[in-house]
């Protein structure tokens, strides 16, 4: 090959189509305005499906729900959703705070979903893959059994197929309503992951704004490649009860992804216009040594 | 005598002070006494017995932590033999508060993890009351490879408050350290016994705290969340942990009836810290049956079942 | 025109800036600068191909140190698309002297691994001339493991002094997290391709930098230590670092003499740094050349070709 | 069982005979003086063998040749030396400081050894091992190409015969003599090492003053069990060099075997008395899932 062929070739990379993310939201939605968290600029629906919920005054990225996130993700109409009518019960009723019966059908009525994470298989830039989104919106993308499950056989699904796995990730941590329960998620989805890890398939992680307590201390941090959203929370402990048992004086950007990437335990910080074709490149690379896809 | 005094135990205590004056009259040798002596020594007996019998959750939860209880090092100390700790994480140092050993429990040799909290306010200080670091929680993962390599079964004191909160612990990978262990513990190709005997808080807890059984002395408890930083966060009130201890249904008892422990073993009369001896004991016999009956399980059966194990936790409707 | 000028290249320079000079006369016309100058551009070239034709080994360390030397980062740029870091090591930090990407060469997937050497002051404060922290390395291994566990091969661009020296370094484990990356490299059941790029300083250079093929350009080095340490500890003077350089047998011909390298790519007349394009792309085909030769090996046969290869090394008497 | 018998249990632990440190020295040897490097105190050689080379006074660890290594590690009369021909050649012509033929011939003759380790057959407190042990006084226990390939040797003979590996270990590093040969034992020794490692066999290091350079960047960190004499400088860089290349001050105990305990890297400091009762513990736990033993 010719000395200018190699350079040539840098150019033939090849480009993914533009994500819809307006795909699956009403117009409704479109109309009603919002207020940017990081720098206070008003934004009507349209304006911020648009751009992904990315403010494009501060470039602050707000919250997305689960639909949204996929919306993103995926290459459009390709997103199949398993597992949809999964939701936890109340195992311990729980009533301390707003009992947590209420706490359920309050996220079911207000976000429109069963649970706080979405999963279905679908394909990005081409490549097919399980792909799952939590949505903070839903008791604060908490972990309790239906979460724990969903993920545990997203999986297993993704292993007998022999398919990777991408998460975009959120939560405040295991759900503390079903107790127990929700503690031994982390070490179900942790096995789950493990078992999808030997099998030799690929896991990609996208950890968006916050992603804190034993969600992180499970599933979250066990990706071959972990991306991160600009200036998402990443950490186990909050730092509400780190000031509160600690004495320690907190750094200034403490817990933030960047911070997380400088101390060794993110890949990449990249921004959410910029994900889905990060994803699907990495995906050309988490493919098994046999070529993966079903084996069935 | 000056005792250290639980909240519940306060009308036992005034009991236990009453005995104590009276017996240093003793000396003086009048039979009334002897007999108010002996009396009271019943009632003191039976009040505990009462009071124990009945513990609530927030109750227990005191009892786990009392300083007396005894701490995985006593357990060690006690019933292993041949023990020859591993130290360090082999990236960047060795944290006291979590114990990793090679050791002989009645002629069988396993790795033996534990946290180990203090007893002393300067053993706590140095090992940061039994809160793990993340390098203590890879010592461990050393620890479960090496177990696996060998084929040596796992036994795995648990009792801390959680992970080590801080900075250091979350800029070096707090998370990461315990999604690891978890990933680790659950395919472990060797037998893998759990035992509760204290505190057994969230995350730091379950990085080496589950296996093929679990086994929780009566007054341990295990929870998704401490029960004051579960009322802080869910009612903004410390003062209703006891309201939370409840609710989050973190007792021996509790486990056992959520499928997720398999065994109680029942604490001396008044807690474990008031016959160490016993309650140690009691604890090894356990140890040992399980081991005794998982160590007829092909590795790659044990794994499996871990799997299912894990796998079958969990309530949720709608299942499609 | 400022030139960075290496002792052995001084009659060069002299020649070159003479004719810098005669270049800016020319706009006079005079017919006679023209053949001057067109006479001393010949003669330059012809001392450059002398020189360069025969660097000693201590001219040849000078060559791999070229601040203007095509790098690890250029090398990827050039020949690699659709790059994708991976960064950290998990557990402390992110270590920007250790490049450890998802890559794609002439249409192969691969892990590439490599020594980050900055050219800037700025660029190599940052990235510690190249030198790995321990970080760095376990940042390099999980780049070998995630190839071994997907099936990609891995291509090594090798360019430090060696491990980075420090307290720092040390706390945290240098050789620890060295052996772990040899052992490791030396298992993985994918093609390895190792290229010799500039320096290869010890240690630091080998644990990333071996596999089943190791090609060296004409004018790198690799060295159990660098000439400088070398006279410093053998002789106790600095000065007869270039004795060492010859002495140690450190040239990519030594290399190939030894056995250890298996092809040496030239350079372009004047060293890598003068025509870097053309450098990069004969690096390039002798890597893709390498992976394909390699790609029809059995994962089994690759291992054990490379373990033989590895303990062939050596000469010694009185096998008993 | 009674509660009191796990207390009882406890003192039923097996003692190993104490080892017969002066095995295979010779009476002028118990005739020379030596002077304690710590304090200075002047030893006869007999105190000194009989005190395992530790100063009664201070109890500085002097170094102890392999062969007296060896005896104080090994149950007595076990040791079958293998290999023990192997020298390293002079494949470079090397001969900047004082030639290396000369440093070679100097080293045979002054040790009696033919290389910087001695290796073996033998068993510890019962236990069967390949055991080794290098000699500082042999060209500062540098590792070339004879020194690489009889610990290569080693563990693969211990990987045939399905053996634990038991190495005490001092090195100045690799063989700068051997150039790149010496360089690469780093990885060829690291090889085996992983390969015995992979067929689920033990190896203990015991790191003696002082293990720096190549060799502890190589074979001597693959321990699963990894023991130091106290004071022992273990590293990689030497203190000069870091002095020399950065402006950093040393910390006191640089380097020192307890530091480095402190710093996560060894498993424990333990006196040269107590060493082969510790290693004969371990080699209780270091056997294989099948039993270990000759599968011949
Ligand atoms: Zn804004
Ligand atoms: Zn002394």
């Amino acid at each position: 090959m010719p000395v200018r062929d190699w350079f040539k070739a840098r150019d033939d990379r090849r480009r993914y189509a533009p994500v819809n993310a307006a795909q699956g939201r009403s117009e409704a939605a479109r109309g009603a305005w919002h207020k940017c968290d990081g720098c206070g600029r008003i934004m009507y629906g349209g304006e911020r499906a648009d751009n992904l919920c990315v403010c494009p005054q501060c470039e602050h990225h707000m919250a997305m729900s689960a639909g949204e996130r996929i919306a993103s993700l995926v290459d459009p109409g390709t997103f199949q959703e398993i597992d949809e009518g999964l939701t936890s019960r109340d195992p311990l009723q729980f009533t301390a705070g707003t009992p947590y019966a209420e706490k359920l059908a309050g996220a079911r009525e207000r976000t429109g979903l069963n649970e706080a994470i979405l999963v279905g298989k679908a394909t990005i830039g081409g490549a097919p893959a399980i792909v799952g989104a939590m949505d903070f919106r839903f008791i604060g993308a908490s972990m309790g059994s239906a979460v724990g499950e969903k993920v545990a056989r997203a999986f297993e699904l993704a292993t007998a197929e022999r398919l990777p796995v991408v998460l975009a990730i959120a939560s405040g941590g295991a759900r503390m309503q079903e107790g127990m329960l929700s503690l031994m998620q982390m070490a179900k989805t942790s096995a789950a992951v493990a078992r999808h890890d030997a099998a030799g398939l690929g896991y990609v992680a996208v950890l968006t704004h916050p992603t804190t307590g034993g969600v992180t201390a499970s599933f979250a941090t066990l990706a071959d490649v972990t991306l991160a959203e600009p200036g998402a929370r990443v950490g186990f402990t909050g730092p509400r009860i780190i000031e509160q048992t600690t004495s320690e004086k907190l750094p200034k950007d403490f817990q933030s992804a960047e911070s997380m990437l400088a101390h060794g335990m993110i890949d990449e910080v990249v921004s959410r216009d910029a994900i889905a074709a990060r994803v699907a490149s990495l995906l050309r690379y988490l493919v098994p040594r046999d070529g993966g896809g079903s084996v069935a | 005598m000056k005792r250290y005094v639980m909240g519940f135990e306060r009308p036992l205590a005034e009991l236990e002070s009453k005995l104590d004056s009276l017996k240093e009259l003793e000396v003086s040798e009048e039979p009334d006494l002897a007999r108010e002596i002996e009396e009271l020594t019943v009632e003191v007996d039976e009040l505990r017995g009462t009071l124990y019998s009945a513990l609530s959750p927030w109750e227990k939860v005191q009892v786990s932590r009392h300083p007396d209880r005894p701490r995985t090092q006593d357990y060690v100390a006690a019933l292993f033999t041949d023990v020859v700790e591993l130290r360090g994480d082999r990236a960047f140092r060795d944290d006291p508060a979590v114990l990793t050993a090679l050791a002989t429990v009645a002629g069988r040799r396993v790795v033996v993890l534990g946290h180990r909290k203090g007893k002393t306010a300067r053993e706590n200080a140095e090992r940061n009351f039994g809160m793990a670091h993340p390098e203590g929680l890879r010592k461990a993962r050393r620890g479960m490879r090496l177990a696996d390599k060998l084929g040596l079964p796992i036994v795995s004191f648990i009792d801390t408050p959680g992970a080590s909160p801080g900075v250091g612990a979350e800029e070096r990978g707090q998370a990461w350290a315990i999604s690891e262990c978890l990933a680790t513990l659950s395919s472990v190709r060797v037998p893998v016994v759990a035992v509760g005997i204290g505190e057994g808080g969230s995350g730091g807890a379950l990085a080496i705290g589950f296996g093929d059984r679990l086994i929780m002395l009566e007054h341990a408890y295990y929870s998704v969340i401490t029960p004051e930083s579960c009322a802080s966060i869910l009612v903004r009130e410390t003062d209703r942990a006891g309201e939370m201890a409840a609710s989050l249904a973190l007792t021996a008892q509790d486990l056992v009836d959520l499928g997720l422990a398999d065994e109680i073993v029942g604490e001396p009369r008044g807690g474990a810290h008031r016959d160490p001896e016993a309650a140690i004991g009691d604890v090894g016999r356990a140890v040992v049956s399980a081991l005794d009956a998982l160590s007829e399980r092909e590795a790659d059966a044990l794994v499996e079942e871990r799997y299912e194990r894990l796998r079958s936790i969990g309530e949720f409707t709608g299942v499609g």
